[in-house]
């Protein structure tokens, strides 16, 4: 039987100690109208090879795209290593490390990613994941809520260059306790928050949320942003791209007194694409605020005999021990794919680390300066940027996306939904995995693409 | 060692970083790091060998039996983890079209019709990333039902004393309050206490079935009709689906919404803590309130429905659709598993345990429950060895490892003392089951004849039992330079 | 420095202590004029993501076809776990176990699969591999001649049966020690030899070799043929498909004492097509004669504690000790595929082997009837087969072939150049990884260029 | 615990084998297989679990310092082995015709080209399997080049006494004699005992250099000559090529043919024992009878040359190409090295030796040719410990896994009492060098103090030291059912 190493004797001497005349009899107490007849729409079991050959037609129906989509989820070469020790069965098919001195391996790999990221982000100390970044997010907005004493508006200040699926998410987890996401607006020639229009008198905020690389991919006025903030007794909540951090000020030293939670999303580190996950959320802190983190953290200590060892503590936060009155209910975190990024952090190293930072700018700045070349095409901001910039298309932006989409090139993400004031605007993204052949390759498809849609006096239907 | 311990200022990894050279001048110094971070800096042998070896360090399925109760380590196939890492669907973007997206979309929407099935729901959202998300969808439904309906007074959602920790913290951050139901002897929800308890407060109940405590809840219908009628909905808990896979559908037992750990009883790796996926099943009334993006199928063709699509939707709950490479690993194994192997999987993980908690018995150890049948899983008491030998269930766990095996889930639940909740799945064979029933024997002989090496254990492990209330005094919770 | 963790201090501390100003210095002894001025044609060092992108590239170019190709390489289902643990790197890079206590992880395996290899041919004995088939035909040819020592005229009857590749190769191998492989015909309505064109009083013969299933696929009559060599003082050298097996009658229990030298290629169990290698050899002979065996073996002994371990043995055998006179030059084996092969048999088993075995059989048998039914297409042999078999066209076997191709379709390889007598024919394979469908895919597609190449009165280049 | 001492015989994989039913009745029952092999019935679990424990208990270049001389055992790059199994390689059958293989063909070209430049060669065949098969195309090259010009008189090999014996067998394999060149005080191959060897039945000569002491052979250019005078060819090992990657070429010393050994200098896996790969280069009068095939390039279009192409070949060596996918590794690992990584190459072996034997000599150890400069390898002679302290080179040995590292080769080359040669390679780092120093300082102090702790190691693997001398005779060489 697939998976079960059981043979009808075993079967029939286990059956004997128990005492039972048919496994059936084992079920004796799932009252009989209950039972269900069978599991109808469900295939027939079928052999590795058989779904192997599914799996590889319809993953190869897929096929490779050349992507210039950024919008949370990047693209970048990941060694070859990291998956290769990732998907090692000792990490990959462990449990969480609750017997510790059986799990040394994955606990003091964590507290090397604590320590990496408490590092990158210039901050005190790092949990060791949450689900993703936008949950991570809504986490953070709750442990300001707990760690702000002295706010009682339950008010978080969100600015709408914060990635609209973050704040979707926040929304749809801390919305059920009355906290409120109020939202900032952006200044629309330079596609951040103007800090001019910041109120002086803002009433009770509990916390302000600040994006760095905004969504826009611009980089916000995060001195001043933190600084007005806390002289408004507002915590301050960083939403950060990790790999942004080797060429950008960490959060830890924003304004006079650095940002108080940090989080985002993981993935640029060591995560595939993969179609949006898994990739993790990270979260770190200052140190007076360590007992409001949701989530696991490890700890060094040492055993019986003296020596280093890894634990998990604080544990008090969480909700194996605390229950109702847990930081958050969060149980299973993202662990593998914190292995992945620690890994691929010890494989690049803060000199790596801050060339692919660089390539990333650099490749996008040369992406965005072609695309403003070609007519139709405008940039619609004029601000630094870290990897990721926003372009107005003359022609309807779907139509425009649908076209790249049948020559294999995703031209980027449309900003059509959420942003309908930016009119036909994408936001486009070209990691250091894009050359400039595949630069010319996505203006050259545009041009093609703009002359029929211009000629054919747009809608219309490409030919597939 | 650490890494930290292995890196050098001026080592580097050209093969790893990109070659270009690439200015930073279009970006004005105030917006610029001033020291780099503090990031290993070692060859890629040095962490390729540091990385192979900590793994070494681990306990796993792959290398040890592992009966955690209540987390179902099963075996993990590896060709759930290399078919879901084909180039095709780890490049895949999540803001690909849906033109490049089909073959993708069509392992999703084959999985919820899966699961639909197993559950007896009539619709899934394969959005929640754990189980614990997946609580949370589940609650946040339930209060988006009872706000659509305007009944707005319920504010309890009633929980099992020996419910998992996850349950009441979720009540909590959709902003419920809990209200604990207590156990009766044989394991059974206390009926007298939960009639006293329901009324119009009471938003819904969450319970796990079979429960935590390892046996079936027997009187689940009565469970149902009492919650039902006093206007509040049933959640189930999926966390322990494992035991009655194919035999009963959560949804006959009466439940409105239930999440499943995918990660459990449809094997996806644990990862030494996740990631893992709890999509949500509903039955009709909660179907407008789930989470999305859900792939649909219309003439062939797969598409996403999202936020503008689910007007009542409780909204999102990940950046993008999920946890999507779990979701594609849990379609692999339930496609290998098929019908009849699902059948399966709930007979010999029951039979493993009764026959685990049968020996166990004969062997002089308590069962907590002994007048009932073990489910999937089974918890034994070591109140006597704590009083009579001073060794207590800790210990016992500590020196398990010892003899090669993983500790079963100690202290919890809670409401049993002294409590070890073993469950050794499916997947294990009747010999390393009778192996470490054998090691049970000898500890208990060894708490008899020699406690201190019992109580003293682990003495085979790269590290002795670790002081956890030092390392929570200390909060040692990274490097720094200065050591 | 790509995989050098020296840093300049490094290299400074270190020269110090040689007392060298350089490391030029340290190549002081090499005389000037002998050094090197450059790798001119040696192209700039690229980092793993730019050789990544060009691999996948090429990979891609050379995309999956629909493979009824076999002489010698299979297409076989390898089950995925088989070459994640292969390339664990424990196994994957580690040396030759010569420091046996640390290499029992190797050495056990090894072991196991001598055991393994042993009862699957019915042998007393396996060694720890050979290079792959053909070569280890060259060495049991080799072996025979010294194991055979009543012999003396080094002449090894070879039947043409025997893949023409292998011959080959066994004669580069042999010839130069004036060893003569002379051929045995074999009889053409059968595709076999015929015991009846044996010659009663065959001379001084050292060895027949045997090939079961031979290179048509069709089965030998294996028993008539050992009791017919071994009337003659001659020794039997089988060559086998180690997949056939499950079903197949073991070489150990041919006529009526069994073949003495067991050889043949490890490639089904286990190792992927991967153009041709690496694959390995084994080889199995009697107890009797496992001194002249070549290559690694291993034995299990015990510890100074008594427990049992494992370690290189008869190593008096080796090149490393034995030197001229050393039964083999061999050194690196293919230790990984054995690893592999090791791994793919344990998760097969006996009955999972046979399946695969009747699965490839009958997929086979499909595909001959199906061609057979082919306007323009004949079964060539008329006699039992394994998974192989020839199939005649009416056109030129090379038109047809590349007009398949173009098509994606590996129709089967030709035989026109080693048996020219056979006229327009190719040998065909279609193991348990062919669908019914692909079988239809192969025979429409056939169909389609046959009725092409007649009207246009062939040769014609197909349209690419 | 054996894997078969884990078997039951109903247990089957059904998601391994195929599903479809089969007969066999085609088959007369004459041909088939009566018995089942014993093959291990197990899960799919079980085996992964097996050979993952099994795995753990070897030493590798993944877990641990390896400095085998003669070996060279140095990173294996990840990207090697995850480039050179991608879908597309692995999947291409051998036959594939020329349209559906020029991505693999590319690579074979290049790599071709890569090799020819490295060695100063004017081409190379891919062919031979491993350093052992290159040696036999080499002096099966040589033989043909002889007949060729009916020089057929000439029936010795000459071998410097160090030579690796693989040297001496291949000469034999092409049915010469061999004889051994004496090798002076310095290490160098005695000038005028060669002279006294050559003759008109020399073939050729087979050589290292470095030669296999671990030093560079000053004279190479006089072997050449006095060789090349006598009619014979020169034969290159190319075992050591690592040591002078960029800095001489084995064509401008003189050399006619040389073999690669690709699972060395080129850091494909060694695999526990294999596959390898062992290229042979040659000067323009040995390219005729080079091994098939080979690939071509004509108008950016590849084919390959085989036996009718080339009438004057030696022939095939394996019944494709050789060890394709070896192959592969070792290209991307010379596109990632580049010109200006090769060059590295030598030069940090060549560091990291020297360093190595200048702080053992400091520590006391003796050196074999204490005024020679080490080259990527060097010797120590423990003969003073054997004699004084009754610790030998397999005591070191042994004792040296107990402080976790490889033991680098001992007792070979056979002509050094008491030898240990050792090879760092460059990917090591100085700490590790430095810890290794450190254990051999330890130990040297143990042989003193405590010589008996030395001669009964290892004491911390999974066991203890194995009775050689029983293996041999037992010959207990597979498992069967009666144990
Ligand atoms: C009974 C029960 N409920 C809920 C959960 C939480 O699931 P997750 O860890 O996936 O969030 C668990 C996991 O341990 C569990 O055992
Ligand atoms: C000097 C020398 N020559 C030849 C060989 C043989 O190479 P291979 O093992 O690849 O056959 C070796 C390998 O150990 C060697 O060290």
């Amino acid at each position: 039987m697939p998976f079960i190493p059981h043979t009808d004797d075993d079967v029939k001497t286990m059956l004997d100690a128990i005492g039972a005349n048919s496994i059936e009899d084992l079920f004796a107490e799932i009252p009989a109208e209950l039972r269900s007849e069978g599991l109808d729409s469900i295939p027939d079991g079928v052999n590795e090879m058989d779904i192997s050959r599914l799996m590889r037609e319809r993953a190869d129906q897929d096929s490779r795209s050349l992507c210039f989509a950024g919008a949370g989820a990047y693209e970048h070469h990941i060694p070859a290593a990291v998956w290769e020790l990732t998907t090692r069965g000792e990490f990959y098919t462990a449990y969480t490390p609750y017997q510790a001195e059986a799990s040394q391996g994955t606990l003091q790999l964590l507290y090397e990613y604590q320590s990496m990221m408490a590092s990158l982000t210039g901050m005190d100390v790092s949990n060791a994941s949450l689900y993703d970044g936008a949950s991570a997010l809504a986490e953070a907005v709750l442990m300001a809520v707990r760690a702000n004493r002295k706010s009682k508006s339950k008010r978080i200040l969100t600015p709408r260059t914060v990635h609209p699926d973050y704040r979707r998410v926040a929304n749809t987890i801390v919305h059920n306790q009355g906290i409120v996401l109020d939202e900032l607006d952006f200044d629309r020639q330079q596609g951040v928050i103007d800090p001019a229009s910041l109120p002086d008198d803002p009433g009770d905020v509990t916390a302000l949320i600040i994006p760095q690389p905004n969504y826009f991919g611009a980089l916000e006025d995060v001195d001043v942003l933190t600084d007005w903030a806390h002289a408004h007794g507002a915590l301050v909540i960083a939403v950060v791209n990790p790999v942004s951090l080797a060429i950008l000020t960490p959060p830890g030293e924003w304004g006079d007194s650095g940002a108080d939670i940090v989080c985002g999303d993981g993935q640029p580190l060591g995560a595939p694409l993969s179609s949006g996950g898994p990739y993790f959320g990270f979260m770190c802190c200052r140190k007076a605020f360590v007992r409001q983190m949701p989530g696991r953290i490890i700890g060094r200590t040492t055993d019986l005999d003296g020596k280093s060892g890894y634990t998990l503590t604080l544990q008090a936060r969480e909700q194996h021990i605390r229950r109702s009155k847990a930081t958050s209910n969060i149980c299973t975190n993202q662990g593998l794919l914190v292995t992945a990024a620690t890994i691929y952090m010890s494989l690049l190293g803060a000199q790596g680390l801050e060339r692919v930072a660089l390539a990333c700018h650099a490749n996008t700045m040369k992406l965005l300066a072609a695309l403003d070349e070609t007519d139709g095409v405008t940039k619609l901001f004029d601000r630094p940027l870290f990897h990721e910039a926003v372009v107005q298309f003359d022609l309807p932006v779907a139509d425009v996306m649908r076209a790249l989409s049948v020559q294999g090139i995703i031209g980027g993400v449309s900003l059509a939904d959420d942003y309908p004031e930016l009119g036909n605007s994408i936001l486009i993204c070209a990691t250091e995995t894009k050359t400039d052949a595949d630069i010319e390759t996505y203006t050259a498809s545009l041009k093609r693409i703009a002359m029929r849609l211009t000629a054919n006096r747009c809608p219309v239907q490409p030919k597939m | 060692m650490l890494i930290f311990e292995q890196s050098k200022s001026q080592r580097a990894n050209p093969s790893q970083a990109p070659l270009q050279e690439a200015g930073i001048d279009s970006i004005p110094a105030q917006f610029r790091r001033r020291r780099r971070p503090l990031l290993p800096e070692v060859s890629e042998m040095q962490a390729v060998r540091h990385f192979t070896r900590l793994s070494q360090k681990n306990f796993s399925i792959d290398t040890h039996f592992y009966p955690l109760g209540s987390c179902t380590m099963k075996y993990n196939p590896r060709a759930s983890n290399t078919l879901a890492m084909l180039p095709g669907f780890l490049q895949r973007h999540p803001h690909s079209p849906d033109n490049l997206s089909q073959g993708f979309m069509a392992c999703m929407f084959d999985l919820q019709e899966i699961l639909k099935d197993v559950t007896g729901m009539t619709a899934v959202s394969l959005a929640p990333m754990a189980g614990a998300q997946g609580e949370f969808a589940g609650i946040a439904m339930i209060r988006a039902y009872h706000d659509a309906r305007e009944d707005t007074a319920r504010t309890e959602i009633l929980a099992p004393d020996a419910a998992h920790g996850t349950n009441p913290a979720t009540a909590t951050m959709c902003n419920y309050k809990v209200k604990e139901i207590p156990t009766d002897a044989q394991g059974d929800v206390d009926i007298d206490a939960l009639k006293a308890a329901v009324g119009p407060q009471t938003a819904g109940i969450m319970l796990t079935n079979p429960s935590t405590l390892g046996v079936f809840e027997r009187r689940i219908k009565d469970i149902a009709e009492i919650v039902h009628s006093a206007g509040g909905l049933l959640y189930y808990d999926g966390a322990n689906l494992n035991a009655i896979l194919g035999k009963v559908k959560p949804g006959d037992m009466g439940f409105d919404v239930i999440h499943m750990n995918l990660h459990k009883t449809f094997s996806t790796p644990h990862g030494g803590g996740g990631p893992g996926a709890g999509p949500v099943g509903v039955s009709p009334r909660l179907e407008p309130f789930l989470p999305v993006p859900l792939v649909v199928k219309n003439d062939d063709e797969y598409s996403w429905l999202k936020e503008k699509d689910r007007p009542q939707t409780i909204g999102r709950l990940s950046t993008f659709m999920g946890n999507a490479g779990v979701l594609l690993r849990a379609y692999v194994y339930a496609r290998l598993l098929g019908r009849e192997g699902m059948h399966r999987v709930a007979d010999f993980a029951t039979l493993n345990a009764n026959y685990m908690l049968a020996r166990l018995r004969k062997a002089g150890f308590e069962a907590a429950f002994p007048e009932r049948l073990a489910t999937h899983e089974f918890i034994i008491t070591l109140k006597r060895q704590a009083k009579e030998l001073g060794v207590n269930t800790m210990d016992f766990a500590k020196r398990l490892l010892d003899y090669g095996f993983h500790a079963p889930t100690t202290y919890f639940p809670l409401l049993v003392a002294e409590c070890l909740l073993i469950e050794p799945t499916e997947t294990e064979a009747k010999e390393d089951i009778d192996a470490f029933i054998e090691a049970m024997i000898k500890i208990q002989h060894e708490a008899e004849s020699d406690p201190e090496k019992v109580k003293s254990a682990p003495h085979s492990l790269p590290v002795r039992r670790l002081d956890d209330v030092k390392a929570a005094k200390d909060m040692d919770l990274r490097w720094t330079v200065s050591e």
